[in-house]
């Protein structure tokens, strides 16, 4: 084992988007950066994804909407939201002040609609990538709905990549027989990055009354216990896509980062983790800068899809 | 909306003793806990050390001295079984403090408070602000039994005024609180100088809320949500008021009874 | 609430297997019953569901064949078996000595090595039903690859239904975009019964050692983790099918089984929590007669598809 | 194959004290546990109250008194992390015992017995029996320093001659342990009643493992594999063997050395 003295390179290039870092915070778990940024200096990051953007806003679904599950969290918030008008005005100053990239993570009710957010965003200034969230499973109609068929996801990649000129990442959903589809199905269209996964659609009950826990009955299950599934994606994913891969699912610690990144993840994203333990997207980037350094690898780029696989 | 520092800091356990039915006092040594905390807010808790239980819990600030902190909590589940074993020396992670606490006008003179069983977790803290703030208070105080009235003692030696409920009529009127605090408070008349704080189940936040919609007084109560975050992040802690929804973690916990829509308090408490 | 005096009826009907209460154990985590018989009187199950058998012995895959994930496991085990002829020869007796039913997992790697592994449990004494395994994770052929296609599904059952007038239990995988689908699909092929779900196909890495955790590389993920994903199937499922739904997927409680029976499994079985705690189905049998006497039921069956669902 | 009884059981904490580096001796109530328990037996411990970490964790009995259990631990992860802090009266749930334990024949007259590292944890009780047996003991014993060598003296109080090796130099030789048995092992004479067992990393028993079948010496080893159910149902600890893949927990965890496939061996462990 190497051990290297000069401090390893960490910055990342995704989808032309220089972060200087590969850890990222992922939509719906970090608001518009303003309440996290009371814990700790957000710069710090590689990027941050903000909430889902839609083109009105949104009220979002009936309380309760989040119920804990083993080692994991339902959620079915229904993608409330300010509008993206609403946060082009009154969130982007706030977040344009912070030196780390913004990814506006966006959705529509029809890949017109996602078009129509992806172009408004398409001149805002401090917008740094645009992240089609074509796997959200908590609204009746758009979300899920195209990520789990190709034509579909083919579509609203083509029309939102004509909308716009920024970076583009396309989210996928892990409710599906073969990932690997769509993520060809949205690499033909022009994406320029894939990010994954989203939450598995999931289920609870309050036996006492006899109901789900969530008010709409299913929602989307996140955290340490969907990890096995979103790691083995990440690899699927990986080996047959060009796009680089922002990983995420039940991400946790440096060691949890590390391992997508070996499995193909060019960068990692940081969900349901920043509500159990804020500072831990902190304590991971100094965790991988401490294993380059321990493996005696110059740049996080040289874990990049590392994993040594016997023939199976 | 307040934007004093929020800090994720590891506490040290000095006491955590029970003081009543399956219920606790636990004191923090936290001297990093920034000192802006006040009475209504709350601290997120981890009570596990691997992912099951995962997620944090939430406690209103039952006192917060200079450099430590008091949490009161009932034994309800695995998070809360889970903080009723630690012992002197252990280490609690803890966020805090959180959310908005109670408003104190300076033109408050007289302070009805409300509490029902839990709900009384709050109002240490408050009563010693109101009491350093020269107010005046009435506590209407239920619970089931009379061992889950907790601290009265403490209260009255700070000068309160105690009425009393127990369902079982073990302690003071039989009863659930709401009465008592109906049949009284007809006798009140509504004045800039005087307000009502409420914490406790949500159907009595519902009636308390009610009674003084109904008469145009000042109430501010402190609802409970099943949180994810705590800091304002997920929206998973929405309740229904006049401003559509609104999380509990930020907007609240405490809000004003008149911007509430009563109808629907019940939903985020599930 | 109604408190019921008489004790409640906890029998149950599948596929025209009576079974004294709705507790099963799970395929591969029962081995062929006589480990645990050590620890307990297996007369006291609803029903026992064997090891999946194959035509031929199986070495099964390399070690390392299991790993432990947030609230759950991985495993490749590879279906290592001594094959259907062993067991009937060799396990049956033993077997047929306990008051429960036995349920025969099978699995093959063509439509006809099922048809063929049927055919021979067909005659055998001391089996009361089939468990069509189309949704292993853990072969290279055969197994999930049937599962989630449908009209693999529906040749596999066709097959096998010829073959034997045995009871036939499908049980599903959960790695398909609409379960649902498949389900009909067994279904329209004469399936008497669905069980569902397998494990989650899932993988975990050493980032020492920069490998899978698995020989593999992947495994099926299985324990509390799952439990969201596996309750939202079988609610899906019994929906849109007539047939009777075996629920599974990290059940460890009565409280768990309950949920399971109320969005619509007629049973439920129990499968890594019998590594975890082995006495735990007995205690979910007293569990479920608890819930039903506070709750006033009289039968277990009144509990089933009993979910109350605010319209979405 | 034993068909003796396994039982699940509560047992209370009596005792859990460091007795090294990170390493601590945990004793056990259980008057339920079953009797028949035998040196080389394992038993299989819940390590928190949640599901995670959700698997139970197998160790060795260091012992087996009439109505207690000992075991010897050291603290890996996040499972012995949780043991560490059992106090006593707390409740630990047990399954056991476990799997196939050492063979004792009558006819032998000398053991050789060769740990490395906790590998000494099942010997405490495969010594106390062989002592009863009347069988004459050499312990080969190595540790990376003095501080891992464990229980010395109540060795040799018991009899057993010991030959010691740190690969610090700490105490005894300098280097491997398998160095210093391979030394004195050329001056054995094979016989029926000679027989080596050992315990330890999987190097070491690869090492004392090829030594004896080269001379078709008599020799047991105790492996280690992880292990999801521990009673021989999930088929997920398998190691290579003559007969193909065995179980660890149910055929093991102590095999001949005979019969394993060597060059295998480090497989199962990882
Ligand atoms: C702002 C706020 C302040 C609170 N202050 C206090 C206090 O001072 N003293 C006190 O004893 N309790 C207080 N509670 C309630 C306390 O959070 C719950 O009792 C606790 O979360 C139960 O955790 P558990 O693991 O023991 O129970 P479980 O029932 O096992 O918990 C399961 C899940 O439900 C959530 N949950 C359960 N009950 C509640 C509840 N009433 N409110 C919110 N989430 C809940 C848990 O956080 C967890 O996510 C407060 C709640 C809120 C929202
Ligand atoms: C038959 C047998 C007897 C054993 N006897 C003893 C003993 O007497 N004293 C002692 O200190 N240790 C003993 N071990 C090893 C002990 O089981 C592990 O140290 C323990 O499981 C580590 O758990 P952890 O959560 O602290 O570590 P982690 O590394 O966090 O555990 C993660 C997972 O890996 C498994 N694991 C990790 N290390 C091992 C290992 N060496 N063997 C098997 N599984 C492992 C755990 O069980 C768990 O499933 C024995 C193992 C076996 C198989
Ligand atoms: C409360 C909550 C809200 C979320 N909202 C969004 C969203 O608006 N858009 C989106 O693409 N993903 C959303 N997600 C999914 C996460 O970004 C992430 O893909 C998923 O939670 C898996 O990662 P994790 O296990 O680290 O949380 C949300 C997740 C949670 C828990
Ligand atoms: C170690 C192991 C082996 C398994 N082997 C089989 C098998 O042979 N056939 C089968 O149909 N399912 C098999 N399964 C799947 C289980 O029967 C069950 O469907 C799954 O584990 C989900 O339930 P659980 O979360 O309760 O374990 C196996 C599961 C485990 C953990
Ligand atoms: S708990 Fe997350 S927004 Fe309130
Ligand atoms: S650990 Fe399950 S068979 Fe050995």
């Amino acid at each position: 084992m190497n051990v290297s003295k000069s401090a390893p390179e960490l910055s990342v290039e995704i989808a032309g988007i220089r972060m200087k870092n590969p850890v990222l915070t992922a939509s719906g778990t970090f608001g518009y950066g303003e309440e996290m940024a009371q814990i700790y200096d957000l710069s710090q990051l590689g990027a941050l994804t903000v909430k889902g953007l839609s083109l009105r806003p949104q009220t979002g679904n009936r309380p309760p909407r989040i119920c804990e599950t083993p080692a994991g969290m339902l959620n079915s918030i229904g993608l409330q939201n300010i509008g993206v008008e609403a946060f082009v005005r009154d969130k982007l100053p706030f977040l344009r002040r912070i030196d780390t990239r913004v990814l506006a993570n966006i959705y529509g009710h029809s890949a017109e609609e996602y078009a129509a957010v992806a172009g408004i965003l398409d001149g805002a200034d401090g917008v740094d990538g645009i992240e089609l969230n074509i796997s959200c499973p908590n609204v009746k109609k758009g979300g899920m709905a195209f990520g789990t068929d190709r034509a579909e996801t083919g579509r609203v990649v083509r029309l939102a990549r004509k909308a716009t000129g920024l970076p583009l990442i396309v989210k996928l959903s892990p409710n599906v027989t073969d990932i690997t589809e769509i993520a060809r199905a949205a690499e033909g269209e022009g994406a320029d990055a894939l990010s994954l996964i989203n939450t598995l659609l999931g289920m609870a009950v309050d036996i006492d009354r006899k109901k789900p826990r969530l008010s709409r009955g299913v929602g989307g299950l996140s955290g340490p216990a969907i990890r096995p599934v979103a790691l083995r994606m990440v690899y699927q994913v990986s080996r047959v896509t060009e796009l680089p891969v922002i990983g995420m699912g039940g991400i946790v610690c440096a060691e949890d980062a590390i391992a997508f990144l070996l499995v193909g993840a060019s960068a990692v994203s940081v969900g349901t983790a920043n509500f159990v333990d804020p500072l831990c997207p902190l304590e991971m980037i100094t965790g991988i800068e401490a294993y380059l350094k321990e493996h005696g690898h110059t740049r996080v780029q040289e874990l990049v899809g590392a994993l040594e696989m016997e023939q199976v | 909306m307040s934007f004093f520092p929020i800090r994720q800091v590891t506490a040290r356990v000095t006491g955590n003793d029970p003081v009543g039915e399956a219920t606790f006092r636990l004191i923090l040594s936290a001297t990093d806990f920034p000192p802006t905390a006040a009475p209504g807010q709350f601290v997120m808790l981890r009570t596990s050390a691997g992912a099951d239980p995962m997620l944090r819990r939430a406690f209103s600030l039952h006192d917060r001295q200079e450099g430590s902190l008091e949490i009161l909590y009932k034994v309800v589940g695995r998070g809360t079984a889970w903080m009723a074993q630690r012992r002197t020396g252990d280490a609690i992670d803890l966020i805090g403090p959180l959310g908005q606490g109670f408003a104190i006008a300076p033109t408050l003179r007289t302070a009805l408070l409300v509490a029902g069983g839990m709900g009384i977790a709050p109002f240490r803290f408050l009563i010693r602000s109101l009491r350093a703030a020269g107010v005046d208070m009435l506590l209407f105080y239920g619970a089931r039994t009379e061992r889950d009235l907790l601290e009265l003692a403490e209260m009255e030696a700070a000068g309160v005024s105690l009425l009393l409920a127990t369902e079982d009529g073990s302690r003071g009127e039989r009863g659930r609180i709401t009465e008592l605090f109906q049949q009284h408070f007809r006798k009140v008349e509504p004045s800039e100088a005087f307000k009502i704080f409420a914490c406790g189940p949500h159907e009595m936040l519902y009636e308390v809320g009610r009674i003084a919609r109904g008469q145009a007084i000042a109430c501010e109560v402190s609802l409970e949500s099943h949180m994810a975050c705590g800091l304002g992040t997920c929206m998973g802690c929405v309740i229904a008021t006049e401003d559509g929804y609104q999380r509990v973690c930020r907007e609240g916990p405490v809000f004003s009874a008149q911007r509430l829509l009563l109808d629907e308090i019940s939903l985020a408490q599930d």
